[in-house]
């Protein structure tokens, strides 16, 4: 199993049936094709989609109907589709009820980085910030290090923020780790890592707190 | 009152200098043939507000691609590297707003309101002190509206009125855009007689449009991008 | 015909075609069924229509479809129906052409009063003040006097004003007002009320600048 | 996840002293039946937002004459006058607003925003100094949001996930309302399935909606009112 698809089946855990779910551009995105057929959520597209679901055929694929990734969807039975400031209103009136989100860097103090790298990358915002900043429940989802093989969970975030404390949980292909009041605690994490090997990857300090007979991250 | 026009008479009421407001996110919903009728008539020193910027030499990629466009109001151009590049060489002038923050300045134009107070970045480098305000003991930041001169829209049908229907996720910032513009133009495959809609179910209402252009086919834009489909 | 009868029938000139249209509460409303069946005219009601129309015959009437004064309307082909926040932007974003209102008392600089009597009678606001601001043109329609037979054309408005400077036409039983930036300027008047009796009846200088051959008030 | 409840546990979970918006421009949209819920449960020193009062003993105007009402935020009860005798003897504390503020500050609230500036009323005897705002060298009116514990709408169909669609000249408040309040009750004559709407057609997407009372009939309020009937 890849790291990526490591990633994407711990996701999936993470959705409550009958919640309506954002799922960020990049990883994120991917998670819906994880989900049983008939497993009961509405996915939420920033674009204006309530209920969008996974691609149809190339035969039976509407062009007008995108998410926010630009990939195109299907729509579930209940579906609705809506302007953009309805499709924010959702989001800041927090009836999102959990974003997945994908982050160049997160923190400690939950703090989130994911759209802008001063000199290198700045894009623009997107919907980012909004769902950061509002939704009720944010899970990020990364690698736990860079294509360098450096840290992406820090004790403080470095570049530049989307959205502050706002971060409630993180998967990688690692370990699922909680942010808390007392501060980053594993929950779980791949049976063949030592606990030692796993903080040496991560920048911030970990609290270990694996309780027995919960799932065992991969499996 | 029909407010038909031709696509050349409808473009042309344009202006060099315009601030122009372009529905549509990725592709649904953009007006490619307002567009590219904007690219062949070659207005310049424009003003777009739009989601995105379109893919590489698609919608107002074109028009920015071609030196027609002064600057561009956006959230997002990460999908294209053509606009990427000319932002980074200093060629246009790009201002981005958080996605929700771009489409309620619109709507807060469209309302006729001037601004509103909301903390949406209020703790993010995209606030500056000035943009704060102290109000009955809190803080709010102030978002101030966004107008425009023109709008392009896409409609999925449209009737002589200037009554809209769109369709699937092309609904995105068009009706926000058809309230925030002094002269609305709409393009549609399909536009017909009025009565053809029931009342309840039209999303723009021909009060917010000034032009109406039929289109004889859609652009080759709007067929199926490989690269959004899924392997 | 009585004083009312020859408002509406003098009202019914203002409305040129093609246009969009909202007709306050009281005698404005009235209007509507002085206009011909086949007239193009879009009647904007602030309670969220664009094209309402007369009165069904009771059999065919829609408990659902009312105007902002109460009474059931019909619907002409290509109407549209929308919520209380677009109507409103229409009215601001000064999309409607013409709004025909009522009035306590207006005056020489076309200030509007015609809300509230203090002490006697404040049922609030409604839709008045919105329109009477932001619509692009004020027609105003009066009797030319109180019960009392108190003017209603004033120098100045004593009652709270609706909104400033925003009548441009008067039209009353006995004859059609301009508001100009020279004062209030007689367009036509009944045929027979002499000039003096006409100032007589209203507390504003009146300048007279009936011109031949223009249509006479009433006829 | 269905959202079905019984007309009785739905206006169960409002307690006195709730904040209650509640949909309708007189009688098309007014939720007559989950207001008479209200009524014979008898909740007190209720905050209501509604357009209007409703007529003498129909709808809000009942509540309001069985004492259960605090505080009315409206636009105009010129219509009713028991409503006005109450407003007039003090029994009652009344705010009004002009119409489009009313729904505006609604709005804004279910935008998730903070408040609005405008100029409406700007010169007028609604706006007290303390309102005005001296911003970016020009003077505003700053409206704060409203919003709610509650919102009563009446919907004329809705599916099980809480779509709506409404009907007529009942759309008014609704929309903006259900976005508004943190708990919407919705009732409806015709309650069905997902995917009997049109997704383009949904007027509330049901993310803004928590519970769906399925009405056996309407009310008798819902019949033609004479005195709005012209001879």
């Amino acid at each position: 199993m890849s790291d990526v698809e490591r990633i994407l089946r711990r996701a999936v855990l993470e959705i409550t049936p009958g919640s309506i779910v954002n799922l960020g551009i990049g990883l994120p995105t991917k998670v819906m094709h994880y989900l049983p057929d008939d497993f009961d959520v509405q996915i939420h597209s920033e674009n204006g989609i309530l209920g969008a679901w996974k691609q149809a055929e190339p035969e039976s694929m509407d062009p007008f109907l995108i998410d926010a990734s630009g990939a195109y969807v299907s729509l579930r039975e209940g579906a609705s589709l809506f302007d953009s400031a309805v499709s924010f209103a959702m989001i800041r009136r927090a009836r999102v009820d959990l974003t997945m989100i994908g982050a160049f860097e997160v923190d400690a103090h939950g703090n989130l980085a994911n759209w802008k790298i001063p000199g290198r990358f700045s894009p623009g915002i997107g919907g980012a910030m909004e769902l950061a900043q509002k939704t009720k429940r944010i899970v990020v989802l990364t690698t736990h290090t860079d294509k360098h093989g450096r840290p992406k969970i820090l004790e403080t975030c470095r570049l530049p923020l989307t959205a502050k404390a706002c971060v409630s949980r993180i998967i990688s292909e690692l370990a699922v780790i909680d942010v808390t009041n007392r501060g980053l605690v594993v929950r779980e994490k791949l049976a063949d890592i030592s606990d030692a090997d796993l903080q040496a990857k991560t920048e911030a300090a970990l609290i270990f707190a694996i309780e027995s007979g919960e799932e065992q991250h991969g499996e | 009152m029909k407010k038909n026009r031709t696509l050349e008479s409808a473009i042309a009421s344009i202006p060099s200098g315009a601030v122009i407001m372009v529905g549509g996110f990725g592709n649904p919903g953009t007006p490619f043939s307002l567009i590219n009728e904007l690219l062949r008539q070659g207005q310049t020193n424009l003003t777009l507000i739009k989601n995105d910027a379109n893919e590489a030499s698609h919608g107002v990629s074109r028009l920015i691609e071609n030196g027609q466009v002064r600057k561009l109001i956006t959230t997002h151009i990460g999908l294209n590297k053509n606009v990427i590049d000319r932002f980074n060489q200093g060629e246009i002038e790009v201002a981005f707003h958080p996605q929700g923050i771009l489409a309620e300045k619109i709507r807060t134009a469209g309302a006729g309101s001037f601004g509103f107070l909301t903390d949406i970045g209020i703790h993010s480098e995209i606030t500056r002190p000035d943009d704060l305000l102290d109000w009955q003991g809190k803080t709010y930041k102030v978002e101030m509206a966004l107008r425009a001169d023109f709008a392009l829209i896409h409609a999925a049908q449209a009737d002589w009125l200037g009554n809209l229907v769109y369709q699937g996720s092309a609904i995105n910032f068009s009706p926000l855009m058809a309230m925030a513009a002094d002269h609305v133009i709409v393009e549609t495959p399909d536009l017909g007689a009025p009565g053809r809609f029931s009342p309840e179910q039209v999303h723009t209402p021909g009060a917010f449009v000034d032009s109406v252009v039929q289109l004889e086919s859609l652009t080759s834009d709007y067929g199926i991008l490989e690269h959004h489909v899924r392997r």
